[in-house]
């Protein structure tokens, strides 16, 4: 299988602390990874180095095979293949419409396809009537499910997410991880997501990645982890289970 | 204080007179200063974008020079305009000194500071998440800039004025390229100078009059247009 | 079309001169009569004399017409100017405040009225900006053997009219040509203290900037221009100006 | 272009030489330029935030003659000072035309509106929840408004380096309420203006290269302040 | 027992969207409140209008026995005895300290107190070694743990929460569940909860206010509400159990 991305000796610091230090880290192509760890482990850190948003300080990174050199080129060749949920789900000025149809717009995309696009995204949603509204006055939920529109929009080959449900209410955050497990299947979509959802881990994840004060503590399975996970840190973690 | 009523009043007159000269000297105004506004925010907006978001070298003291710039007497810049334009100098063969190109040039290099300047300051304001969004959709840095630079409008709008302000005000740069030629190159400033210079207070009261008016109805449709494009861009509520 | 627009550009010229002549409102009766007369346009460029001759240096305009005697002539000797010509004279009067703190009212002779001036120290307000009216009164004191300094000395740094109305709100003496005299005199409350004294005999001058050293001036039309300026019927205009309105000439024409 | 060279040569010469008529009027220059920029702060920060954030009625107009007068001619405001404090004028018992003081009050006039107005807009594109989140922690209106200030630095600090840089850069009012008196009232743009009416084109050039650097240095000083205080107001990092 | 919240026919409208409309709804003092309801039903914007932050458009609010009057020094006067934790958990510019201190700065505590206070709350949020860390830098859920410290610090009377464990790792979120009852039994704090965690609303509410389309449609006790809810909405919606 190839690997997707590769990590060998990553390390980031803001200031004199070095938030993530990552020895080494694989993630293969149409997989569903989750990345678990308590507040202020790395996690939005890590999702944010391999979406190529923030350049580590040593240490190498592969994407598709490619050794990243952070050239323009190859940042907007290989980020083209991504789409991220982040934790703000910032939105543009604008409409609903204007921000899901973002992505599509500067690849391009011709206008009857951006609409018909968007229409879709939108409605997997359930955010239709809202097409023409005000994006940054929308609820904290209808921005988080007008931002995962705008991901999905873009068919990205990795698609990241970072809390996606966080503000979401249940049954939502259901028909998402259903909606995840579908691209997943169909097209191949490689996911990787962070959590704080022990439960949502467990039913979306296949493989888990442990963050712990900036490094990978522990990596299985997510059958492995939650039953034997070997460090003592993360079986505390995993216990405070709701 | 007679001579302000007189102004105000003299300043009706003017207006409703519709004085042909006084027609044609409010146009030139208008169309030499528009002109080299326009012609710095093409040059300004993307010039001060860049400078806010490239990590190019010696940036910052390109930016404080910038800056520094807005400062610039436009007297100063009239001369310097002025000897390049000037027969001898090495624009000389375009034989532009004392037209309302010439004008349009000094007012350009004015006007062009502050446009960059606050258009960089503005987009420098801007949360990171901008960016990231954009980036992150898939945007290359042109695209991603041209996101910031609309995120930013109602800053960029601000320097548009300031700098619209700047230009309609000032007399330095204008005087010293165009001559102050009557029926040529004499704007509202200018004869607000000749007037004052002659002791005709309540006329130059009027002109000067005429000359805010004409800025505030600026301001209102600039500000239309700009409730217009960006509507919800609004304001604090306070309660 | 091309060709018209290059024949308008001949029918141009651009004229450099002092301020005090600009406002003195000779040169809006003069200039339409000189169109009617030979076609041209005259663009006005009011500036300092040292700045017009700096226009006139640069080729920047096709003529001046200034009144600074020495300058002019360093300029037409510098290969500059060529053809100068008297126009006309004004001359310049001494005023000041009806309290008249120096005692010079009615003085006939102006460096007696300057020592007064200096001796009392009363306020003087000096153009200080190196035009035909400060270097005439650089030369006055200079014959008065006065270096003017102190207080009472205020060196302004400006055209002829501002000066005015500082000497008025400072109630102050000044130096001042009749023709800027007479034109704000209502608006002021300064007097005439001074006049008639020979050394205050202001004359101008008209020069056609040199074609040899800057051939893209219009030559000819800066001929036309100093021809017409010292017609006989150029010379009754000037003659005549003012008179309607002040009751007496501004400038005297000065043709031999 | 030997100009040029002349003025910097000759600029560099009158700054080595410390002239001590040149110190004297940059010191009565910079001082003021600062003492408008100052008082023009105190009045027109906190009038442009209340412009921003209260209800009043006609605020909307209000704000518009603001941005008006953004663009006020400064030898209108000079010639309206000037009548206000001549010997006729309700004010001329203070003596004060033709004294630094009447300088500094036509400068006021032509800060305050740049101050305020562009204050203004910077509050104003803040972000709803700063009011909340300090309302929300039980900050009276006054206590939010200042937090609101607080948060709007960046855009506040832009605001006084375009009026600073307007002050240093203008002539009109100084000159008109001022009266360029040498050794008394007489400042660098003063000093441009009576240069160029001489001719001397390479000194009035050496005086503006002075008068440039002056305020380089200040926006060095000024961004160097800014940034000690909003270490981490940091800007766009575009990867 | 005297109730501290009383809305009559409270409504609120986005342009000529309804987005809240109240009949009539009571908060009694010293008890645990829980509004659940789907993305967008205005749980937001009734927290808002019962801390005073947005007016409504009609009907009438009574806050701690007094109308509303909505002038300025009543405002500041009733909202000096409540606290909120935002959605968005909002940093001014500045250290965690800085934010942290605010509500007590503006009250004029003396500083000495002002640094016990903050020391104890963050101290309570795990927080303490970021004491001098520019707010606005935090990760998520840093700025959540800051923002619930922020409201601690001013002991309100009445406590807002707007989801506010959404972003926390589940151990974190468990103690503060646990100080959320602390500080209810120990200070008779009442609170005034929003969250999506069906869990975390079990197992702190009192009563539970159910929101849907702006409406209050379902009222009444924990147990109730989970065990025998009348609407069919409410059914449907709580099935979507996680
Ligand atoms: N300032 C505003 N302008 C326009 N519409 C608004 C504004 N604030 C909220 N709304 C709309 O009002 C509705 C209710 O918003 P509110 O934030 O109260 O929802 P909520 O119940 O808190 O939702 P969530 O669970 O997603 O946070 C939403 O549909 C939202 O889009
Ligand atoms: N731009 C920044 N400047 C300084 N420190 C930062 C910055 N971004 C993140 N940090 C710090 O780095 C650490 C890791 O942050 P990160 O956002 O990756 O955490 P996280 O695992 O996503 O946490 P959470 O679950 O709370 O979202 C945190 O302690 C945070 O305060
Ligand atoms: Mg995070
Ligand atoms: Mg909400």
């Amino acid at each position: 299988m190839a690997a997707l991305f590769r990590l060998y000796n990553v390390t980031k610091r803001y200031r004199s602390r070095e938030v993530l230090n990552i020895r080494k880290m694989e993630v293969n192509k149409g997989r569903i990874y989750t990345i678990l760890g308590p507040n202020g482990a790395g996690k939005t850190t890590l999702l944010r180095v391999m979406s190529l948003l923030t350049v580590n300080d040593s240490g190498r990174i592969e994407v598709f095979g490619e050794e990243v050199s952070w050239n323009k080129s190859q940042l907007v060749r290989l980020r083209r293949h991504m789409a991220m949920v982040t934790q703000t789900s910032f939105m543009f000025k604008g409409s609903v419409y204007y921000n899901v149809a973002y992505g599509l717009k500067v690849r391009k995309r011709p206008e009857p396809e951006q609409r018909k696009i968007v229409k879709e995204c939108l409605e997997l949603m359930g955010m239709s009537d809202f097409a023409d509204y005000p994006a940054q006055k929308l609820s904290g939920g209808e921005r988080q499910k007008v931002a995962i529109a705008r991901a999905l929009a873009v068919k990205p080959a990795v698609l990241f997410l970072d809390e996606p449900t966080s503000s979401l209410e249940p049954n939502s955050a259901m028909d998402i991880e259903h909606y995840i497990k579908f691209i997943n299947s169909q097209y191949n979509t490689t996911v990787i997501m962070v959590t704080h959802n022990l439960f949502q881990a467990r039913r979306l994840a296949e493989e888990i990645f442990f963050l712990w004060d900036g490094k990978i503590i522990e990596h299985g399975s997510c059958e492995d982890l939650f039953t034997r996970a070997r460090d003592e840190r993360t079986r505390a973690f995993l216990q405070g289970n709701f | 204080m007679a001579v302000f009523y007189q102004g105000i009043k003299e300043g009706l007159l003017l207006i409703m007179s519709l004085d042909r000269e006084l027609i044609q000297i409010t146009l030139l105004s208008l169309q030499v200063s528009f002109s080299a506004l326009i012609i710095a925010a093409i040059l300004g907006i993307p010039l001060g974008s860049v400078l806010a978001l490239k990590r190019i070298p010696g940036r910052k003291i390109f930016l404080n020079i910038i800056y520094t710039l807005m400062g610039l007497p436009p007297v100063l810049a009239g001369l310097i305009v002025f000897l390049f334009l000037s027969n001898r100098g090495p624009l000389g063969q375009l034989q532009l000194l004392f037209t309302p190109a010439a004008m349009v040039i000094a007012q350009v290099c004015l006007a062009l500071p502050i446009v960059c300047g606050l258009t960089a300051r503005a987009v420098m304001a801007q949360p990171q998440e901008v960016y990231d969004t954009a980036a992150m959709l898939g945007a290359t840095r042109r695209q991603a800039a041209w996101t910031i630079i609309k995120e930013s409008s109602l800053g960029i709008v601000a320097a548009l004025t300031t700098a619209l302000g700047r230009l309609m005000a000032e007399v330095g740069a204008v005087m010293m390229v165009g001559g102050n030629i009557a029926g040529k190159t004499r704007v509202l400033t200018t004869s607000i100078v000749l007037e004052t210079r002659m002791g005709n207070d309540s006329r130059a009261i009027a002109i000067g009059m005429i000359l805010l008016l004409i800025a505030f109805l600026t301001m209102l449709i600039i500000l239309k247009l700009e409730k217009r494009t960006f509507k919800d861009g609004g304001t604090i509520q306070v309660i | 079309t091309g060709s018209d627009q290059g024949s308008a550009a001949e029918q141009t010229i651009k004229l450099a001169t002092t301020t005090s002549t600009e406002d003195s409102g000779l040169l809006d009766v003069l200039l339409p009569e000189f169109k009617k007369d030979t076609g041209y346009d005259v663009e006005v460029i009011a500036v300092g004399t040292g700045a017009a001759i700096g226009l006139g240096e640069k080729g920047d305009v096709d003529v001046i017409l200034v009144h600074s005697r020495t300058a002019e002539d360093q300029f037409v000797a510098d290969g500059f100017g060529v053809n100068r010509k008297d126009v006309m004279y004004n001359d310049f009067l001494i005023i000041g405040p009806e309290d008249d703190p120096a005692g010079i009212k009615g003085e006939n002779d102006a460096v007696a009225a300057l020592t007064a001036i200096s001796e009392t120290e009363s306020t003087f307000l000096s153009r200080g900006d190196d035009s035909g009216t400060h270097k005439k009164e650089k030369q006055l004191w200079e014959t008065a053997g006065i270096t003017p300094e102190g207080e009472w000395y205020v060196s302004v740094g400006k055209g002829m009219g501002d000066t005015f109305r500082m000497a008025n709100e400072m109630n102050g003496y000044t130096l001042i040509d009749r023709g800027t005299f007479l034109f704000n005199r209502d608006k002021y409350e300064l007097e005439a203290m001074v006049e008639g004294d020979e050394l205050l005999f202001n004359p101008y001058g008209v020069i056609a900037v040199n074609k040899e050293k800057h051939p893209n001036v219009n030559f000819e039309g800066a001929t036309a221009f100093i021809e017409w300026l010292t017609s006989k019927k150029a010379q009754d205009m000037i003659a005549e100006y003012g008179k309607d309105e002040f009751g007496q000439a501004l400038f005297v024409p000065n043709v031999e």
